[in-house]
């Protein structure tokens, strides 16, 4: 049952689900709409028995860093990168990696929401009780909202944090520590 | 026994004073150089070297260091690791909770000004911008030999505690350089 | 386009090895060759020469001073006459002389302690492969417990603002005044005993029991969760292995005949067959049964491991004393060695017959030095339980007392009635 | 301090901060405890404490720059947290390290294993109140550093591990060193048993206490050998194989049913696996074939830009399966770099172990669990 027979099957049910064009390498990677995350996942789990939800996370893909992100300039020039324009998109891209145990059978799956402040994609957390704090984390990094989840709240910054660190923009507002 | 030390000092008018004051002082900084009771107050990486120094190979007992759980009745606190601001606080208030004379070692790059984490947003950049530092000890981690040296320049500068700069503290802290935030 | 690979353009000397590391040095000091025999380590054999010049040098001090002891009789006997000549009432002079007997039984507690931390520091590091204290005193750092104390007594008094103040300040008291009254009846030889009391045995329990009270009120006026957790876990194990340590020593009162710890102590004198010394703790069943029932729960009384739950470091910080600093915490840690010690005397005095030496050609050593050996082994088993057991938990402490020491215990009394049937 | 006493709390409960300072949460974890007597009722793990943003600062750092980073992660294993970083931007960049290089990537990180176990060995008895066998473990371990130390310079943090390879060779008289200590450690192994597994104490406090069942483990995600001890067979080097771990042959020792005292015997077993693999090593690198001083892939530079695109690569830490999300747009630095930290995931579960037990057992199922908040809270 190769990673491509399981995307014809689901693609029946669910034709916003294609092979995305920059997979993760040697990973077979699909594209999955935002508001359908949960159901395909539900699928996967009871039909092809994918139970072992490795890493929920996510990307920015808003263009370079901005340097005022860090209380000091850092050694090396923040986001030495190629052109900009190149690959930035005006979104957050959530990235799972799931596994099948019994199988040994491993898949990626990534889905790109707009970068606004209402972003927001349904929680894992009925599923698979790894995504409790790894959807914490990246809510915490990010500011992706989890619909579903029990307690969205911060998990490794203060309370007091402005901000969410891991955005491109994210600017350090200094405090009486710095 | 705070009155023990605030008075000790007025003995000094007597004849002969000068020289009791002087061999109570001695006897005081013998004592405590010779038994300096550390806080076991890991927070990384630098944590692990000190339990190595406890351990059997750099045993720090040789020293009469004796690690106690509660700050109450430790003397010395070991800053040993990265200080994050979630962990200000708490830090804050167990140096409060220890009682006179108080010393502190900053173990590590981390605790003396935020080491490889230095242009982090979520590291306080040294420990001795929230309370006051005794002795400041490079390395990352520093090897259980240096956290010895530390102690053995903080028993020296423990030696230079005079009963008539009040209270017996440290000059430090005679000084009234604890401004804690 | 090929990537120029950027050498480092280091200047200057760089002692530069063949794969480009400084020269590490062959004759590097490696440890392995050391573990292969144990006596090749000096700290082994340094240890050894520790208990060694122990025992000998505890034996010489105890020898000089119950010699001295008796010696001085003609010379009280003068100054007693003496003051009676000079009007003093006789009521005075005993009250003085009582003054100071009870200052040289003071010293036994405050001495113990003193030797006993320093001896258990030491104990621990040489059974965990390590020194321990070495350079404090000038040899072995035998002054480490004298710079402890002289440091605590010099440390900030700190009274938590949300304790009980008098509570606070009251509890160490509690807890160290029954510990030094515990040693009037308890012989420190033939006839070297305070106050000959005819209930020896009630009164030790009893006035032991008294400093239950004190730790309870430590851990409660603290104002610490931690410590009040502490206190109450001290309340429910102090109390409940108060009974298996009375009822096992009953047995014995029963076939001495006496309460007084002195007579039981004379009443092992003898041997059965020129050989076996008649202890309690050879009679046949009776006498292990009550020795290892005793051990048990004197080692729960006076808080160790594996009974140490009320100062359970790694779960409640610090326990009961979590909260007290300086010269208070120090009381405690005085009075937690001053039970050892009277557990030891206990031991040695009731079922090890006291000063009677083992055998019969050892009689020349006097009384006393034979009682101080028996106490500095069974002090030695104590220190030697608390770094080899890990700690039990609350609730299987509290069913492993219920459920089979005190069962074990009451049997051992029925066992005790048999025998003596059977030998009358 | 976060203050946040639960409204809802009843007469005779009781709420405990087991706080970011204490003898046996392993660092800088705070619990918030709530408690009736001594037994939980509702304990929730608050971390963050010894938040460094890490993957922040990888977003600053050169490639090589970020390797420095991630020896703080896991800092009782670092060349594992090495390790894994190497083979995610080896993935991403397209390098393959030499063969010799990869023989002494395992036989590190086999060592690193072993250091690892011994500290968890040690603090989990201190934990229970046994002192000794904290000093015996380090005592062993102190060899394992010096062999570190010998190999890399650093006793605890190596950086050993280098993109495209490993630092340098091995130094000369190495590979005797070694040999010397795995036939040394080998019969320590039982030593510890003895001194601590036969213990009734021990196995009355660890037996039954907090137990895992295998689902439960599986819908939390965790690995490693909390995973392993429910009776899930999971192991990365035998699931997913990296450098040369197939060639290896090991058991993975598997627990029955997911209690404390079987996530402390998996990882005394596991050590004794360890010495195995580590033997096998030795033998390949003394071979013939494997060139000496060849450990470095060639045109590997320091400035080593990675083309667009992204890779995951995971290796089995002595903590569970350690995971690199490494995304590049062709720039200096990795455009993002995610770290999957296994103690992240595992401690998660205490909210649901940890309900209905006592104190005593909350210390137990923390040090079992034996995680690292350096990874924790990243």
């Amino acid at each position: 049952m190769t990673a491509d027979e399981i995307l014809a099957k689901l693609q029946a049910s669910f034709p916003g689900l294609v092979k995305s064009e920059a997979p993760v390498k040697e990973y077979p990677t699909w594209t999955v709409p935002a508001e359908s995350v949960r159901v395909v996942f539900e699928r996967l789990r009871s039909k092809f028995s994918f139970d072992y939800l490795d890493v929920v996370t996510a990307t920015d893909w808003s263009g370079p860093i901005n340097p005022k992100g860090y209380p000091q300039s850092p050694a090396v020039a923040a986001g030495a990168a190629a052109a900009p324009s190149a690959t930035a998109k005006d979104i957050f891209e959530v990235v799972y990696l799931v596994t099948a145990l019994s199988t040994g059978m491993r898949l990626c799956l990534r889905c790109e929401i707009p970068r606004k402040e209402g972003a927001s994609v349904p929680s894992l957390y009925g599923i698979f009780m790894a995504a409790d704090w790894q959807e914490r984390e990246v809510y915490d990094m990010f500011g992706i909202h989890f619909e579903g989840h029990p307690n969205l709240k911060r998990i490794l910054t203060m309370e007091t944090q402005q901000g969410y660190p891991l955005r491109k923009d994210y600017e350090h507002l200094p405090d009486k520590f710095d | 026994m705070g009155i023990v030390l605030d008075n000790l000092s007025k003995i000094e008018s007597l004849p002969g004073g000068g020289l009791a004051l002087a061999t109570s002082d001695s006897l005081i900084n013998w004592a405590r150089t010779s038994s300096v009771w550390p806080l076991t107050f890991g927070l990384a990486c630098c944590a692990i070297e000190m339990m190595a120094a406890y351990a059997s190979r750099f045993d720090f007992e040789r020293m009469g260091v004796f690690p106690r759980p509660t700050p109450r009745q430790a003397d010395v606190m070991f800053v040993a690791g990265t200080v994050s601001k979630k962990m200000a606080d708490p830090i804050i208030r167990i140096y409060k909770q220890m009682p006179e004379p108080k010393f502190v070692i900053a173990m590590g790059g981390c605790a003396n000004c935020g080491g490889p984490f230095y242009d982090s947003y979520a590291v306080v950049k040294g420990v001795d911008r929230i309370i006051p530092v005794d002795v400041y000890l490079p390395g990352c981690p520093p090897r259980p030999e240096a956290l010895m040296y530390a102690v053995i320049k903080l028993q020296e500068k423990m030696r230079k505690m005079t009963v008539k700069g009040g209270l017996g503290a440290t000059p430090l802290q005679a000084a009234g350089s604890r401004k804690l935030i | 386009m090929t990537e120029e690979i950027l050498q480092p353009d280091i200047s200057g000397p760089v002692f530069n090895h063949a794969n480009g590391r400084l020269l590490m040095p062959e004759t590097r000091y490696w440890p392995t060759d050391m573990w292969k025999s144990p006596w090749s380590l000096p700290t082994y054999r340094r240890g050894a020469a520790v208990l060694a010049g122990l025992i000998t040098g505890g034996a010489a001090a105890a020898w000089f001073l119950g010699e001295i002891g008796p010696r001085l009789a003609p010379v009280y006997s003068f100054i007693e006459a003496y003051a009676l000549a000079y009007g003093v009432p006789a009521v005075l002079i005993q009250i003085f002389w009582t003054f100071i007997k009870g200052g040289i039984l003071l010293l036994a507690p405050l001495v113990n302690a003193l030797f006993a931390v320093w001896w258990e520091r030491k104990i621990s590091a040489h059974i965990q492969s390590r020194m321990g204290p070495m350079y404090v005193g000038w040899w072995h750092g035998v002054l480490q417990t004298v710079a402890d104390g002289i440091k605590l007594f010099l440390k900030e008094d700190i009274v938590p603002d949300c304790a009980d103040k008098i509570v606070h300040w009251l509890a160490p008291v509690v807890v160290v005044i029954p510990a030094i009254l515990v040693f009037a009846p308890v012989p420190f030889g033939n006839e070297l005993v305070f106050a000959d009391i005819d209930i020896g045995t009630v009164y030790v329990f009893a006035v032991g029991g008294v400093s239950v009270m004190g730790i309870i009120m430590a851990g409660w006026s603290s104002g610490n969760k931690f410590s009040l957790l502490g206190g109450l876990r001290s309340a429910a194990q102090l109390v409940s292995y108060e009974l298996p340590r009375t009822f096992a020593v009953l047995p014995v009162v029963m076939l001495a005949g006496t309460l007084n710890i002195a007579e039981i102590a004379g009443f092992q004198a003898g041997y059965w067959g020129g050989i076996i010394p008649r202890w309690f703790i050879f009679y046949p069943v009776v006498g292990q049964v009550a020795f290892i029932v005793f051990l048990i729960a004197s080692v729960a009384e006076t808080n160790r491991v594996p009974f140490d739950i009320p100062e359970a470091e790694s779960e409640l910080v610090a326990g009961f004393n979590t909260e007290y600093s300086g010269m208070k915490f120090a009381l405690f840690f005085l009075s937690e060695f001053a039970y050892v010690l009277l557990s030891c005397l206990l031991m040695a005095a009731v079922f090890f017959g006291g000063g009677a030496a083992p055998l019969p050609f050892l009689e020349f050593l006097p009384s006393w030095a034979w009682f101080l050996s028996k106490v500095l082994i069974l002090m030695f088993c104590f220190l030697w339980f608390r770094w080899t057991f890990p700690r039990f938990r609350v609730d299987r402490l509290m069913d492993f007392n219920w459920k089979f020491l005190l069962p074990v215990s009451l049997l051992n009394i029925a066992a005790g009635g048999i025998l003596i049937w059977l030998l009358s | 301090m976060t203050k946040e006493t639960p409204t809802a709390i009843k007469a005779d409960q009781m709420f405990i901060n087991f706080g970011p300072q204490h003898p046996s949460t392993h660092g800088v974890l705070r619990i918030a405890l709530t408690v009736e007597g001594e037994v939980v009722i509702k304990g929730d793990p608050d971390v963050g404490f010894l938040h460094r943003g890490m993957e922040k600062l990888f977003e600053a750092r050169t490639y090589s720059q970020g390797l420095i980073l991630t020896d703080r992660l896991d800092y009782i294993s670092a060349t594992h947290n090495n390790l894994g970083y190497c083979l995610a931007v080896e993935k991403l960049a397209g390098i393959q390290a030499p063969l010799r290089a990869q023989y002494i990537r395992v036989l590190a990180s086999e060592l690193n294993r072993i250091a690892s176990h011994l500290v968890f060995f040690g603090t989990f008895a201190v934990d229970m109140g046994a002192f000794t066998p904290f000093l015996y473990a380090f005592r062993e371990r102190e060899m394992i550093m010096d062999l570190f130390e010998m190999l890399c310079g650093g006793r605890l943090l190596h950086s050993y591990v280098r993109v495209g390879g490993v630092s340098a060779d091995l130094p000369a008289g190495w590979t005797e060193k070694c040999r010397e200590f795995l036939k040394f450690f080998k019969p320590m192994l039982k030593d510890y048993d003895t001194l601590l597994s036969g213990n009734p104490i021990f196995r009355s406090r660890t037996g039954g206490v907090g137990v895992i069942s295998a689902d439960r483990a599986v819908s939390w995600g965790l690995s490693g050998p909390v995973l392993r001890a429910s009776g899930v067979n999971y192991d990365v080097r035998k699931a997913d194989p990296y450098c040369v771990y197939a060639k290896m042959n090991f058991t993975v020792p598997l627990g029955k049913n997911g209690d404390c005292f079987d996530r402390y015997y998996c990882r005394m077993l596991e050590m004794g696996q360890s010495v195995e693999i580590a033997f096998q090593c030795l033998d390949a690198l003394a071979g013939a074939e494997l060139t000496p001083g060849e450990v470095m892939a060639k045109g590997v530079s320091k400035m080593l830009k990675a083309p667009a695109g992204q890779a995951y690569a995971h290796m089995e830490a002595s903590r569970g399966d350690l995971g690199f999300f490494a995304v590049s747009d062709g720039g200096l630095n990795p455009y993002r770099m995610h770290v999957r930290g296994p103690s992240f995931i595992n401690v998660a579960i205490l909210q649901e172990i940890l309900v209905g037990c006592k104190i005593a057992d909350v210390v137990a199922i923390l040090g079992s669990l034996d995680i690292v908040l350096g990874e924790v809270d990243r």
